[in-house]
């Protein structure tokens, strides 16, 4: 079944894919046919749910990685279509008029990895709120950096040892038994 | 010197049935909480709500009606109080009932409706409107059965006077229930829709417009509306008391006693009157606006009808 | 205050006394309830009968704001039942007493949380749970929560914990029912007279303080 | 009644949306004439902060991805990594990690019971019930030291044995919540209200089901058999022997129905799970999880929870800090787009109705 499936994939596009395991089926296309591919699964050969579509930041190859994940109802089998787009130059093709809900994915996409989708419909803003800065789920967005200089942080968490005899000195409180046993000093 | 009696009776007219009505509201809580396997709160938790409430500072205005509603209410639900017989016997708690005063009651039970629904509109909140709207619809479908049933009993004993049909009761010692028991059960189908507990909770419902027309009332508004709510909770038990389950201060006792034992008399009747809807609500889910609507218009208006034709045919003199 | 992210922030090293004292001074809350004076003694009765019935009724919003409020169901029914501290719920902020802020803040729910305290009427409390509240908890790195709530409104109790039990959920409001009655949880009356203080704070984190038209009501 | 539209802000605070989220309506009279959900009100960047942390850390923000019913999170991921991995969970393990799952789907069914007839405005129900939820947290506690996040499921299987006694306890609860079931069932589904409120409103159609996305109950309320546990059998789910109930109609009733037999269902699972325990380890050790590194591989692993499938996309790249872990929750469809589909022309009492019925949890849509 899984052979059909990839021969059928194989016969119309020209990509090869592989079987990973007996309910998974991973083909790697080109950018430019995946909205074709994932129509032709859906229309001709009965992949009418779609699961999920993730990213991925690449950033060593300078490369996004999308993954369509498309379920077939009666064959129980997955396709997992990957795709590369480049990084600097994020756009990708809009497929919410294949399937509706894909419009929130790609919603969450645009403003998370700022890959453009041109067609798309819907607020700029899904989740984030007044957001300035770059898209916050790429890798080199360091958020840690930034909750440090946006956030006051309350002293006493300046690094991770010493929590407990912080708490003693402080307050000036004799720690009980128990809490010394498990103080890192 | 009846003067003096009648201003005294009054006041105690108000502070009975404002006590009543709130304690009643207690006692429905504990009640609710040990339905659904809970201590629930103290039988005084309304006071002190009520209490805290008008302690509440208020900093924000939402334009004369939105002051004036609550005020209306009070308003409101003290005229009525004032022309229902409370007991039968004595001076102190007729206040100014006349004849002719159940068409004036069924008129002015509305009108604390009418004041807060326009108070809510001013509020602007989408939510009051959207409730007042559901308690206009909802008044059409309650208010049509309970005036067949109250027709059906003028109809029947060829009187507008609760004093009138008080009497009767006493005389005879018959409940008008018995007389026209169909009366009694349009009537109390529709009371159902009166007290807004839970399949008729459909004007606050707060899952589903937060708290309706009382969005944007808070502190001494919303302590204002309880006062007003528990008062009216009572003219409501009272009146039916008094229509159709006999009334009460039907003993021989004079003087104080007497006072006291109907008001006791008053207080048992209430309150197994007042457990039929909170029983109700305890295990109902609410039902939609159009679906009460319906409901209304269904059994208790065709019970309201066979009341009419039963009064008709039934007449007592 | 000024932003320097790096005044109290210090990855290496352990801060000097001297250090730790100036943060300690430079971030103690606004609002505790440590300076007011106001307790059983010097109260007048009127006062004392009235924080009497503060105390015992408390509405709280119904706003679940984080993970905490999946254990605010289990604390207002049948096992531990908090209605019966005179605990229960409020649909809207005009009606509530006592807002509970369930665990961590993302920026965009400050900014509705702020605007539901400032719709709330006076007396009004706020219960922080969990150690999101307090320090950032687990989200310390997050870019879109805040760490510290007492820096952007008036916290009168926190309740540790990640998430608090209902248990100490119930010891939380028994805390507040002992600063109402001895006076001394006047958050929102420190919010007013801070508030320059407090919109500073609160702007740094929101950037845009419109909302939309329909909500202006 | 009134012809002028209204915009209604169902949310952020609002008695009626489960969690932290807002619909926006457009309102003529009762009736919806348009829905637009909102979310992002209780997004944590968990999946930027997974990045961060290592394997075995992630756990404790994992578990918070939805708050409702922290367990099948742990276990699809765990499962996720064993994948990569190739890591062998021993027997003991599988069938302790079955129990725990269908004990927190239990207690979500439990607390959905508790939301579903509170928005319809039946409260006595929502107090029984979640009450009686408790007994599930205090096996949960007995068994993992916590009532709600319990970070128990382990890659390799899971964090402690059972304890002693605990199995007894389990039977008795089970007992017991057996005969709650009936009169939750008597007071909600034999309750002609109920009924009149559910049936018929908020209708999936069942030929566009799958296709919009939606999974879980919802599904199998529309007639269609749908259930990972039985199309991609994990754990110990291949050795017990239980249905998946299904109704025609695709309704709150239906869907409502289909969650009243699946508690039972999890019952039996249970109690065939506790008769078959297997002995021996229940914890394939993993290494020094500060030093535990995962070769490089991808795996889309999917767990049936309550609100449906979830399904989470893990990829690793060799070293010892995950490189993304993507969820896909059974709410992010259930949420947003089914919810802006199915509400127009429904009456404002039904939203939150819906909404509870859909099971939409927030924070799993925004994560």
């Amino acid at each position: 079944m899984q052979e059909n499936i990839l021969n059928q994939l194989n016969k119309v596009f020209k990509i090869k894919g592989q079987v990973k395991s007996p309910l998974r089926i991973k083909v790697v296309a080109d950018k430019d046919i995946v909205s074709s591919i994932l129509l032709y699964l859906k229309a001709q050969m009965g992949f009418i749910h779609l699961n999920h579509i993730s990213c991925v930041d690449w950033i060593e190859d300078n490369k996004f990685e999308l993954v369509y994940i498309v379920w077939h109802p009666e064959q129980k089998q997955t396709v997992l279509v990957h795709t590369f787009i480049d990084r600097e130059n994020p756009v990708m093709e809009n497929i919410d008029t294949i399937w509706d809900q894909a419009n929130t994915y790609e919603r969450e996409m645009r403003e998370m990895f700022g890959i453009e989708f041109p067609g798309l419909v819907g607020d700029r803003e899904f989740i984030l709120e007044d957001w300035q800065e770059m898209p916050p789920m790429r890798r080199d967005f360091d958020t840690k950096r930034y909750a440090q200089e946006t956030y006051e942080t309350r002293p006493g968490r300046e690094n991770a040892r010493n929590v407990r005899l912080e708490i003693m000195k402080r307050s000036g409180e004799e720690l009980p038994d128990f809490a010394k046993k498990y103080s890192r000093d | 010197m009846i003067l003096t009696i009648k201003i005294l009776g009054a006041f105690l007219t108000a502070i009975l049935a404002f006590t009543v009505g709130m304690f009643y509201g207690g006692l429905r809580r504990k009640i609710t909480a040990r339905v659904q396997n809970r201590v629930g709160p103290p039988v005084y938790q309304n006071f002190l709500d009520l209490l805290k409430l008008q302690a509440k500072e208020t900093n924000i205005a939402h334009g004369f009606m939105g002051h004036i509603a609550p005020m209306w209410i009070i308003i409101a639900s003290m005229t009525v109080l004032m022309f229902i017989p409370i007991l039968h016997n004595g001076l102190w708690f007729d206040n100014l009932t006349f004849k002719g005063d159940l068409i004036f009651i069924l008129y002015m039970m509305v009108f604390g409706s009418l004041g807060m629904a326009i108070g809510a509109g001013q509020s602007g909140n989408p939510n009051s409107a959207i409730g007042v709207t559901r308690g206009l619809a909802m008044m059409v479908g309650y208010e049509i059965p309970f005036v067949l049933s109250l027709v059906a009993i003028m109809i029947q004993f060829h009187t507008t006077s609760l004093q009138d049909l008080m009497q009767y009761q006493h005389e005879t010692g018959r409940w008008i229930i018995m007389d026209n028991p169909f009366a009694f059960l349009a009537a109390l189908l529709s009371s159902l829709g009166m007290f807004r507990y839970s399949p008729f909770d459909i004007v606050g419902a707060p899952a589903e417009l937060a708290s309706g027309p009382v969005s944007e009332f808070g502190g001494k508004y919303l302590g204002t509306m309880m006062s007003g709510g528990a008062v009216f909770a009572f003219i409501k038990l009272v009146l039916f008391v008094d229509i159709f389950l006999g009334g009460a201060g039907n003993t021989d006792l004079q003087g104080v006693w007497g006072i006291l034992a109907g008001l006791g008399e008053l207080l048992l009747k209430t309150f197994l009157f007042y457990m039929i809807p909170v029983f109700i609500g305890l295990v109902s889910p609410r039902f939609r606006t159009e679906q009460a609507i319906r409901f209304f218009w269904k059994w208790p208006s065709i019970l309201g009808i066979v009341a009419i034709l039963w009064a008709v045919f039934h007449p007592i003199q | 205050m000024t932003n320097n992210p790096d005044k109290h922030i210090k990855t290496i090293g352990i801060p000097t006394e001297e250090e730790i004292r100036q943060a300690q001074i430079d971030f103690a809350p606004r609002c505790t309830s440590a300076g007011r004076v106001n307790d059983k003694e010097t109260q007048k009765i009127v006062q004392y009968i009235l924080n009497f019935a503060r105390k015992h009724s408390l509405f709280v919003l119904a706003y679940g704001t984080g993970c905490g409020a999946i254990e605010i169901p289990a604390t207002m029914t049948s096992r531990y039942d908090a209605e019966r501290f005179g605990i229960r719920g409020a649909a809207t902020p005009r009606q509530a007493d006592v807002l509970l802020i369930t665990g961590y803040l993302s920026t965009k729910t400050l900014k509705r949380v702020i605007r539901v305290y400032e719709q709330m009427q006076d007396p009004k409390y706020v219960m922080a749970f969990g150690s999101c509240t307090i320090n950032g908890g687990m989200y310390f790195d997050s870019y879109n929560t805040i760490k510290a709530l007492d820096r952007y409104l008036p916290v009168d109790v926190y309740i540790a914990g990640c998430m608090p039990r209902p248990e100490s959920v119930i010891r939380g409001f028994i805390k507040l029912q002992e600063l109402i009655q001895n006076g001394n949880a006047g958050g929102g009356k420190c919010y007013r007279d801070n508030l320059d203080w407090y919109r500073a704070n609160q702007q740094k984190v929101i950037k845009n303080w419109n909302f939309p038209d329909e909500y202006n009501w | 009644m009134i012809e002028k539209e209204t915009t209604l802000y169902l949310g952020p605070q609002h008695p009626g949306i489960t969690g932290n989220m807002m619909i926006k309506l457009k309102v003529k009279g009762d009736v919806v004439t348009q829905a637009e959900t909102h979310v992002g009100y209780l997004h944590r960047a968990f999946e930027k902060l997974i990045e961060r942390r290592n394997w075995l850390q992630s756990f404790t923000l994992l578990c918070r991805f939805c708050v409702p019913e922290p367990d099948p999170m742990e276990l699809t991921y765990a499962r996720a990594v064993e994948q990569i991995e190739g890591r062998e969970v021993p027997p003991r393990a599988k069938y302790i990690r079955t129990i725990v799952a269908e004990l927190a789907r239990i207690q979500s069914f439990l607390l959905w019971y508790g939301g579903q007839s509170g928005s319809s405005g039946l409260y006595t129900l929502g107090q029984w019930s979640v009450g009686d939820r408790n007994y599930i947290l205090d096996l949960f506690e007995d068994l993992t030291g916590a009532r709600i996040y319990h970070m128990y499921m382990w890659p390799g299987g899971v964090r402690r044995d059972l304890p002693t006694g605990w199995i007894d306890k389990t039977y008795k609860t089970m007992d017991y919540l057996e005969k709650r079931l009936e009169d939750y069932n008597k007071l909600l589904f034999e309750n002609a209200i109920f009924q009149k409120r559910a049936q018929g409103v908020g209708i999936i159609p069942k030929d566009k089901a799958i296709e919009w996305g939606v999974v879980g109950p919802p599904l199998r309320g529309t007639g269609i058999k749908h259930d990972v546990r039985i199309d991609e059998p994990y754990e110990a789910y291949a050795d017990l022997d239980f249905e998946v109930p299904t109704y025609e109609g695709g309704d709150v009733w239906a869907r409502a129905l289909v969650r009243r037999d699946e508690i039972k269902q999890s019952i039996r699972i249970i109690r065939q799970a506790l008769d078959k325990m297997p002995s021996g380890s229940y914890y394939n050790r993993i290494p020094n999880p500060m030093k535990w590194t995962v070769p490089t591989g991808e795996a889309w692993i999917k767990t049936e929870s309550v609100r449906g499938e979830i399904g989470f996309y893990v990829v690793s790249d060799g070293s010892s800090k995950p490189r993304r872990v993507h969820l896909k929750g059974a709410a992010y469809t259930h949420g947003v787009s089914v919810l802006e589909k199915i509400l127009p022309g429904q009456n404002i009492a039904d939203v939150s109705f819906i909404l509870n019925s859909l099971g939409v949890c927030p924070p799993e849509i925004e994560r």
